[in-house]
């Protein structure tokens, strides 16, 4: 096939540039300046895919983001972009392009439906239908589900990079056509921040298909100069290729730039597409409008398109999509394109016009061009299988509601049709504006401005070019002053365009047809979904009313391309159906994405290893040179366990647990929250938010608190160090940090500001090795020399300040393993040296490192909760068998205190914190395990709690567990059992939560 | 307690990442990316310096006073800048709350601090939970760096000068920072140690498409 | 997508840098012991929650750690003000004539 | 109410579709009703159903300011399971499951609902500890439920990332194979054509803007039509909960937050299954048109305005890239957002008021779909006898006051 539609020259194409592409497997060309589409039509190709419901066959109809058929599976493999509009896509060397339907071929398409068999399948056929017998339901929605969908996702992993660019500025002006340039001239010559965006390839909108002239000179000679111009501002960014996709909050709008898909399948390098997140002081909306289709009978057909679309491929493009072109309008405008095709040399068959009688300037100059005009007539019907072969024309009454005489048969491969235009009123409605119905231009203009915004030029209904660049002048130089940039006046001419003298549009947004709208050939509203005016009108007959529902029904507007050209036939044919007005049926809500929008584009740079931060101690290398395991605890990466080669992770753990009873183990605790609490009133607030209290806690002490919310359930908990006089350092859990730190700055500052304290998070600063067992002390004693080690000179729960290993250090004796512990905390930048000094000192006791495996293992065994896995965000510490750890004295009612008096709270038969003991020791029950009183019972069962924590313990020699289990402080020695999924139930019996040294002598090894 | 002594091994927070780079993006992406691709951007992590988070009140005219004239920089009252001289900068964080970053020691800082100044003050040492490093490279490459980093609005700020510029703390990637301008032109981030690791990628990563090398 | 006006930086600043904290202006109960369960209850669980002007605390989580508060309309997200703890607002729902 | 099977497709096909009946009437409303449900989205219609089809109870009216099923019920993702971690909201959510598995039939309706089973992903150690004890509990509540392997997800889901060596590895799922998905706005008209039938008059595009008392008893609504009597009001407007309880000088504990959601174009059959993860933060389905349909996390601000921030679609966006990598290519078509209740342990409140005759049915937060058909039965119970359904005891109002919480945040995050 050869490019039999190509003319010779077009204003933005370079013919003599050649450029190879295929077409479902077929070898095409097309030249430089193409898009997809234009190629395809330069090649005569007329089926570009067939429908969703019904699989007709379907042609290309518009030139941009319009386009309801032309869906294109783009490239293949990993790079493989499903559903590009072929209007939209911009031709390269070697794009693959394929239907995304039509089986096996869109040419020939065995799914084809039509006639009686569509007849089937009305609106919502699927809610009245499938239903019996029930259980084949799922095989029904099998086969839906496979003829559904248009083209496929990748499987593979997307190759290519996106990014984002976080964007200010005084003006965003959305759309580069007549209007939107002269606003961003203004506004950028009175020196505000201006960025302006266009989805095309290059500025100019309209005017680089236009044969108008501007000052004098052709259309696109007059963009050249002023993109230019704009280009040569530092205040200025122009960013073409970019579709602004959504208008949100507070004048935030997201623009997505296509930087290489014009170029390459994947990007070889860099961002494929970047989107820009702009927050705009004023906003100038200057997207345009779209010609609005015209509804008869087979509308469908592929040569059936838009008038401007025809156009806009003869003048930007050179190509002339047909041979035979009849006109079929409501409006002046069209009679351009019945021009224009003259002027290529082929055959305008007639212009058929709605109105009785038509005289504006263009009219006559068709006229004068020996154009047959129809006036008064209609096309009511499109006949042909995959192209057009004839019209079927009738005269309308004057109001275009019915046919007044006979029918006739017109030939013509191609029907141009224009019913008038609607403003591009989406980006106006994403913030809520509600779009008001105006009669004299027959569409929606946008609603009162929810934000810092307006609308200019075709998008805010003014249609002639003169008034597009007056308004958008004027706009840019006002909304320039608002953001403090010029006086608000035009200081500079604006470029005079001829102006064309136009005779009103007729309203028309269902031609009629010989037959009722249900018995007549489908008269399609919105092509992509297969919506017909019959559709809406049997909607209608079942009673739904709301536009909302209708849309719902018929599933119209839920296209990809959003229905930008059926929505306003479809509301006005329910309109009518409802005998009610256009305003009064109102128009469903637009929502972002204008277009669709890139999910990896929208996602960024924050995927893959970029997802989450990873928080690292000083020590991680160390870890990770060793061979560590990790685990995640909130953002950071914890050493889980060490395992030596071929070693388990029983193994490891069972390892490490051994070494730091036996003798001294070490563990990397830098993540621990820590938060600095200075000022007069730091006690009093400490004691206000701990349950117990600090009023009397002497520097060089520590205490362990347990933090409520104010619903008495237990938040966090901690050692709190006074460090000195009004001087605390506050420990928090891992992953509780940053919520602990806000909760303390929430009361200080909003509830008791009145009380002085100062709140500095040092989690970052000090990185903390623990050396835990009955060595520990002999380990440190090898590295620290300024500090009594003696067990009666620095005691359990004393902190100290020393230097270790050289370096100034803060040590603690506090221990969560039960044994002999020193915490020793230094200046990160010292953490590794600090470690790897512990490691050699320690080397004579088999120092052993370990993970939070071991550390959670020799924690349960000594009964010790951990926030987060044997607490739920239900428990109270009296629930926890932590009652010791409230102060009932305490003079304020400290956060939480008054809930745990709630009749809840005090209910007996709440779940109570209980060690479990498994009648086989060598059993390990799984954490999560759930516990009954009686196996026997039927399901449901009831059930009395769960297990929490569970390990096997190597210093035991059985396993362990803790659980949480209704009146469990009441119940030690029943036995409860555990259903596991896997059939088992695991006996056990309810002991001591502490299962090792109840008394607490290990850690006061002399 | 005995000032930092020698023979310790020091880590700084990006130390693994010093002398690391980014290519910039191949030939054929000059087009591609509208030639917005000449320079390399440089990212140099300070060594290590003394980091002060200070805490009192700005109403308080011995507090301010006191910090002026023991630093010999006015201390920042209004939002959103910093002082420096030779010695030091000191960044507004908030209404009651600065960050001193210094060449002198910590310990004597902190101690010189305490004497001078009295009443219902926080003075912290953070210096080995965070680290300052320095942004600098062709003006479009860095701001286009920053605008990939953060939603703050960069290009508001007036031109530092030598001895005060505007800070803000802020969102930078998915962590936090305090940017600050300098008088050169470049930009210094101070960024927390335990998403040091993270920022080096990110910089590394963001950065690619102008070449991007980390000096220590 | 908010833009909000920390009173303390004194400039508008983007929500990503924020946490939103609740309904504004909730006193703590100086003596809750002496509450019945229902009060207590009313205390900690039921808001205002107007459709409409709403006093609101926002919490300048990367920024400067203040909280402050914003009288916010709740079906229009325009924040009217922003104003400092100690503060009272100026707009109420009853001056924006709800 | 005229039956619709393939038979009746076929009838109506032959007179060109010109013959169907109305689903529903739009009647004017009268003077006097026994119930009046105000709000007319899927749980109001149900309740509306239930009250006329089991109770018996057919002089109700169900108000609705806009359209049916035009609120959340038309905003969700549509997500059906009942594997809840407490036994409350389990059983309750279960009942809803078993109602749905008869409802196409029950109503004549093709509610579409499609039990592809739903995945919940953990990703860390903890993530999987809860899993394990949701899923042990579900099976001792008699529901269907296992943890699965990596292995096993990728074998249901095979665009899923399964490795190890991504930021939050997937861990392990819970899989519940009777959830699955159904068609939204068929699950309001059904039960709005079967209410219908039975004679419950749907009064549309009317607004309730006072509720009557007298003597602490309801006696009817105000609404934008005039005053209109009832002896009982039951209220489902979710979203506007709050609105509507302060109209009865009622107080409730619940927050109005945007819940976003949004669709990708469609795409051919790639995802046969519902995917939720906690952890990384999204929540993904394949609808039968072809659409990805992708839910995000609740707003963190109050609002009503059916908007949210668009960093939330973008953190959920990242989220479902990293899961499914090969989606970061596919395109968002539409993103939209609609007005949770959310109560403070993430379940709802299925109340008896302080008013006699007036009851409140809210606070369902980001689970409220799925719970339609449950929801409307034992709300109708609660309100036909004017004592809380057994199922429904426990999500009282008075659970605030006495501190007894059902806390669906604890082990089951965000409880979608």
């Amino acid at each position: 096939m050869s490019q039999i539609n190509r003319l010779p020259s077009g204003a933005r194409i370079d013919s003599s540039v050649a450029v190879k592409f295929t077409f479902n497997g077929k070898q095409l060309q097309g030249v430089a300046g193409d898009t997809l589409a234009s190629a395809l039509l330069a090649n005569g190709v007329n089926v570009v895919g067939r429908s969703f419901k019904y699989s007709r066959p379907r042609g290309i109809v518009g030139h941009g983001a319009e386009e309801p058929n032309a869906i294109m599976q783009i490239g293949s493999g990993a790079g493989t972009v499903p559903n590009l509009k072929a209007t939209q896509v911009e031709l390269y060397e070697g794009l693959e392009a394929a239907s995304v339907n039509g089986w096996p071929s869109v040419n020939f398409d065995l799914m084809s439906i039509t006639g009686w068999f569509g007849r089937l399948m009305p609106p919502g056929f699927y809610y009245k239908t499938f239903m019996y017998p029930a259980k084949l339901w799922m095989t029904y929605e099998h086969f839906i589900r496979k003829a559904a969908g248009l083209g496929s996702s990748p499987v593979q992993d997307d190759p290519d990079s996106y990014d984002k660019l976080n964007q200010h500025c005084d003006l965003l002006v959305v759309g580069a056509g007549p209007a939107g340039l002269m606003a961003a001239r203004e506004a950028a010559r009175a020196g505000a921040r201006v960025i302006i965006a266009d989805e095309q390839s290059e500025f100019g909108g309209s005017l680089l298909a236009s044969t108008q002239r501007i000052d004098g000179r052709s259309a696109t000679g007059w963009v050249e100069e002023i993109v230019a111009e704009l280009n040569a501002f530092a205040n200025v960014q122009t960013l073409p290729r970019s579709t602004v996709f959504g208008y949100y909050d507070h004048n935030f709008l997201g623009i997505l730039q296509r930087r290489t898909d014009h170029l390459v399948l994947r990007a070889a390098a860099g961002a494929r597409q970047r989107l820009h997140r702009v927050r705009a002081k004023q906003v100038i909306l200057a997207t345009g409008a779209f010609e609005r289709p015209l509804v008869f009978a087979h509308n469908d057909i592929p040569g059936v398109m838009q008038a401007s679309s025809v156009s806009t491929y003869i003048n930007r493009y050179g190509v002339a999509p047909g041979n035979r072109l009849l006109v079929f309008t409501t409006n002046d405008n069209a009679y351009q394109t019945a021009i224009d095709w003259h002027r290529t040399g082929r055959t305008v068959v007639a212009v058929i016009d709605s109105r009785a009688a038509p005289e504006g300037q263009l009219v006559a100059a068709a006229r004068q061009l020996g154009i047959q005009i129809m006036a008064g007539h209609g096309v009511i019907e499109a006949q042909g299988g995959k192209r057009v072969k004839r019209a079927l024309v009738a005269p309308l009454s004057a109001d275009g509601s019915e046919i007044t005489g006979a029918v006739q048969r017109l030939g013509c491969d191609l029907i141009a049709c224009s019913g008038g235009w609607s403003p591009a009123i989406h980006l106006s409605s994403h913030t809520g504006a509600k779009p008001t119905w105006d009669q004299n231009i027959h569409g929606f203009r946008p609603g009162e401005s929810k934000q810092q915004e307006r609308s200019v030029g075709a998008c805010g209904g003014s249609y002639a070019l003169s008034a597009c660049l007056a308004e958008g002048a004027a706009a840019g130089a006002e909304m320039a002053h608002l953001t403090g940039h010029g006086d608000g006046i035009l200081h500079f001419p604006v470029p005079e365009a001829e102006e064309v003298q136009e005779q009103p549009q007729q309203a028309l947004f269902l031609v009629p047809h010989t037959k009722a709208t249900s018995r007549a050939p489908s008269q399609f509203v919105d092509m992509q979904l297969d919506v017909s005016a019959s559709g809406i009108e049997l909607a209608v007959r079942e009673g739904f009313e709301s536009v909302e529902h209708i849309k719902r029904y018929t599933a119209m507007g839920f296209g990809t391309d959003q229905g930008k050209l059926g929505n306003i036939n479809g509301m006005a044919i329910l309109a009518n159906a409802l005998g009610q007005s256009i305003q009064e049926t109102g128009t469903t809500i637009f929502r972002p994405s204008y277009t669709p929008t890139t999910f990896g584009a929208i996602a960024g740079r924050d995927v893959g290893d970029l997802f989450d931060p990873e928080r690292y101690t000083a020590m991680h290398r160390w870890h990770q040179d060793q061979g560590a395991e990790f685990e995640d605890v909130g953002q950071w990466k914890r050493p889980w366990y060490f395992p030596q080669s071929g070693e388990s992770m029983l193994e490891a753990v069972n390892r490490e647990c051994l070494a730091v009873r036996n003798s001294v183990g070490i563990l990397d605790a830098s993540t621990l929250g820590k938060i600095d609490i200075q000022g007069p009133d730091a006690a009093e607030f400490i004691t206000r938010m701990y349950t117990n209290s600090y009023l009397k806690l002497a520097p060089g002490k520590c205490r362990y608190g347990v933090m409520l919310k104010e619903d008495g359930m237990i938040f966090d908990d901690g050692v709190c160090a006074c460090i000195a006089d009004n001087h605390y350092l506050m420990f928090t859990t891992t992953g509780g940090a940053a919520g602990v730190l806000a909760w303390l700055e929430l009361w200080q500052q909003t509830e008791w500001p009145h009380l002085q304290v100062y709140f500095t998070s040092v989690t970052d600063h000090w990185a903390t090795a623990t050396i835990s067992g009955p060595n520990a002390r002999k380990v440190l004693a090898k590295v620290c020399d300024d500090i009594d080690l003696a067990n009666n000179a620095f005691e359990f729960m004393d902190w100290r300040d020393g230097t270790v290993a050289g370096v100034d250090a803060r040590v603690f004796r506090i221990s969560f393993t039960g044994e002999l512990t020193y915490e020793i905390n230094v200046p990160a930048h010292y953490g590794r040296h600090i470690w790897e000094a512990l490691i050699a000192a320690g080397e004579e006791f088999g120092i052993t490192p370990y993970g939070t495996e071991t550390m959670h293992v020799l924690r349960a065994e000594k009964g010790f909760i951990i926030v987060g896995q044997d607490t739920d965000g239900s428990m109270t510490p009296a629930d926890m068998n932590m009652d010791w750890v409230v102060g009932k004295n305490k003079s304020f009612s400290f956060i939480g205190k008054r809930s745990l008096q709630r009749s809840d709270s005090v209910r007996e038969n709440r779940k109570q914190l209980v060690g479990l003991k498994t009648v086989d020791g060598t059993q390990v029950l799984p954490e999560g395990a759930q516990v009954v009183f009686d196996p026997q019972q039927v399901i449901p069962m009831s059930m009395q709690g769960h297990v929490t924590s569970s390990y096997y313990s190597a210093n035991m020699g059985h396993s362990i567990a803790l659980a949480v289990v209704k009146g469990g402080h009441s119940r030690l020695g029943q036995i409860v059992h555990c259903p596991l999924a896997d059939g088992r139930t695991i006996a056990a019996e309810i002991v001591s939560s502490v299962f090792y040294d109840s008394k607490g002598e290990r850690q006061n090894v002399q | 307690m005995s000032s930092n002594p020698v023979n310790i091994t020091v880590d700084r927070p990006l130390q693994y990442f010093h002398s690391l780079s980014s290519h910039q993006t191949d030939s054929q992406s000059t087009d591609i990316f509208n030639g917005d691709v000449d320079f390399g951007l440089v990212v140099k992590e300070a060594p290590l310096c003394t980091h002060l988070n200070v805490r009192g009140s700005a109403q308080d005219q011995s507090f301010v006073a006191g910090i002026s004239q023991l630093l010999g920089v006015a201390l920042p009252t209004e939002p959103g800048t910093y002082h420096c001289n030779q010695q030091q900068a000191i960044y507004w964080l908030g209404p009651d709350e600065w960050m001193l970053v210094s060449q002198t020691g910590a310990v004597e800082l902190e101690a010189a601090l305490r004497k001078t100044l009295s009443g219902h003050i926080s003075i912290v040492d953070v210096s080995g939970g965070q680290t300052l490093i320095n942004l600098r490279g062709a003006d479009s490459a860095l701001r286009t760096l920053l605008k990939k980093s953060s939603v703050y609005d960069f290009d508001s700020w007036p031109q530092a000068k030598k001895e005060a510029g505007r800070c803000a703390q802020t969102t930078f990637a998915k962590a936090t920072a305090v940017v600050s301008n300098k008088s050169d032109g470049s930009f210094d981030l101070i960024v927390r140690r335990s998403f040091a690791d993270y920022i080096a990628h990110w910089l590394l990563d963001a950065g690619q498409e102008f070449g991007c090398r980390i000096e220590g | 997508m908010l833009l909000i006006h920390c009173p303390y930086c004194r400039e508008d600043r983007e929500e990503e840098e924020f946490s939103y904290g609740g309904e504004a202006h909730i006193v703590r109960p100086l003596e809750p012991e002496a509450l019945s369960d229902q009060e207590w209850g009313d205390y900690l669980f039921f808001r205002k929650n107007p459709r409409g002007i709403h006093h609101e605390m926002w919490y300048h989580q990367t920024g400067c750690r203040r909280y402050f508060y914003a009288t916010r309309n709740t079906v229009s997200y325009e924040i009217l003000e922003t104003y400092m703890v100690g503060e009272k607002p100026q707009i109420s729902a009853a001056e924006a004539g709800q | 109410m005229k039956k619709y099977s393939g038979f009746s497709l076929f009838k109506n096909a032959l007179s060109y579709h010109e013959n169907w009946q109305k689903l529903w009437r739009s009647p004017k409303p009268k003077s006097d009703y026994d119930v009046i449900v105000v709000g007319g989205g899927g749980h109001g219609l149900a309740t509306a159903y239930y009250l006329a089809s089991v109770h018996g109870i057919t002089n109700i009216a169900v108000i609705e300011k806009g359209y049916l099923g035009g609120g959340n019920t038309a905003r969700n993702t549509t997500i059906i399971r009942s594997n809840y971690l407490w036994d409350e909201a389990a059983q309750l959510y279960e009942l809803s499951l078993k109602l749905w598995e008869g409802l196409s039939q029950e109503l004549n309706y093709n509610v579409m609902f499609s039990q592809r089973g739903v995945l919940n992903l953990g990703h860390n150690l903890q993530d999987m500890r809860d899993i394990e004890r949701r899923v042990n509990a579900n099976r001792l509540n008699g529901i269907d439920g296992e943890v699965v392997t990596p292995e096993r997800i990728k074998q249901i889901a095979p665009l899923i990332n399964i490795s190890r060596d991504c930021r939050y590895p997937i861990l392990g799922a819970s899989w519940q194979p009777r959830g699955g998905t159904a068609r939204h706005d068929a699950v309001a008209w059904g039960y709005a054509r079967g209410a219908d039938a039975l004679g419950v008059d749907l009064i549309q595009e009317t607004e309730v803007t006072g509720i009557r008392r007298k003597n602490g008893a309801v006696v009817g609504v105000e609404t934008t039509q005039g005053f209109i009597g009832a002896r009982k009001v039951a209220c489902v407007t979710a979203g506007n909960s709050g609105v509507v309880a302060a109209m009865a000088g009622l107080r409730l504990p619940v927050e109005s937050r945007p819940l976003q959601a949004l669709v990708s174009e469609p795409v051919k059959p790639c995802l046969d299954t519902v995917v939720m993860s906690n952890a990384v933060h999204g929540y993904i389905s394949q609808s039968d048109k072809g659409d990805l349909v992708i839910g995000a996390g609740v707003d963190g601000y109050n609002g009503y305005g059916q908007r949210g921030s668009f960093h939330v679609i973008e953190h959920t966006l990242q989220a479902i890239c990293e899961l499914f990598p090969a989606f970061s290519r596919v395109r968002m078509n539409r993103q939209w957002g609609g007005v949770v209740d959310t109560c403070p342990d993430a379940c709802p409140i299925i109340s008896k008021t302080s008013v006699d005759g007036l009851y409140f049915n809210c606070g369902w937060g980001t689970g409220g779909f799925k719970a339609t058909p449950g929801s409307g039965y034992v709300f109708a119970d609660t309100v036909a006898n004017d004592h809380p359904h057994p199922l429904a005891a426990a999500f009282t109002v008075d659970r605030f006051n006495s501190g007894a919480l059902i806390d669906e945040h604890g082990a089951a995050g965000v409880a979608h």
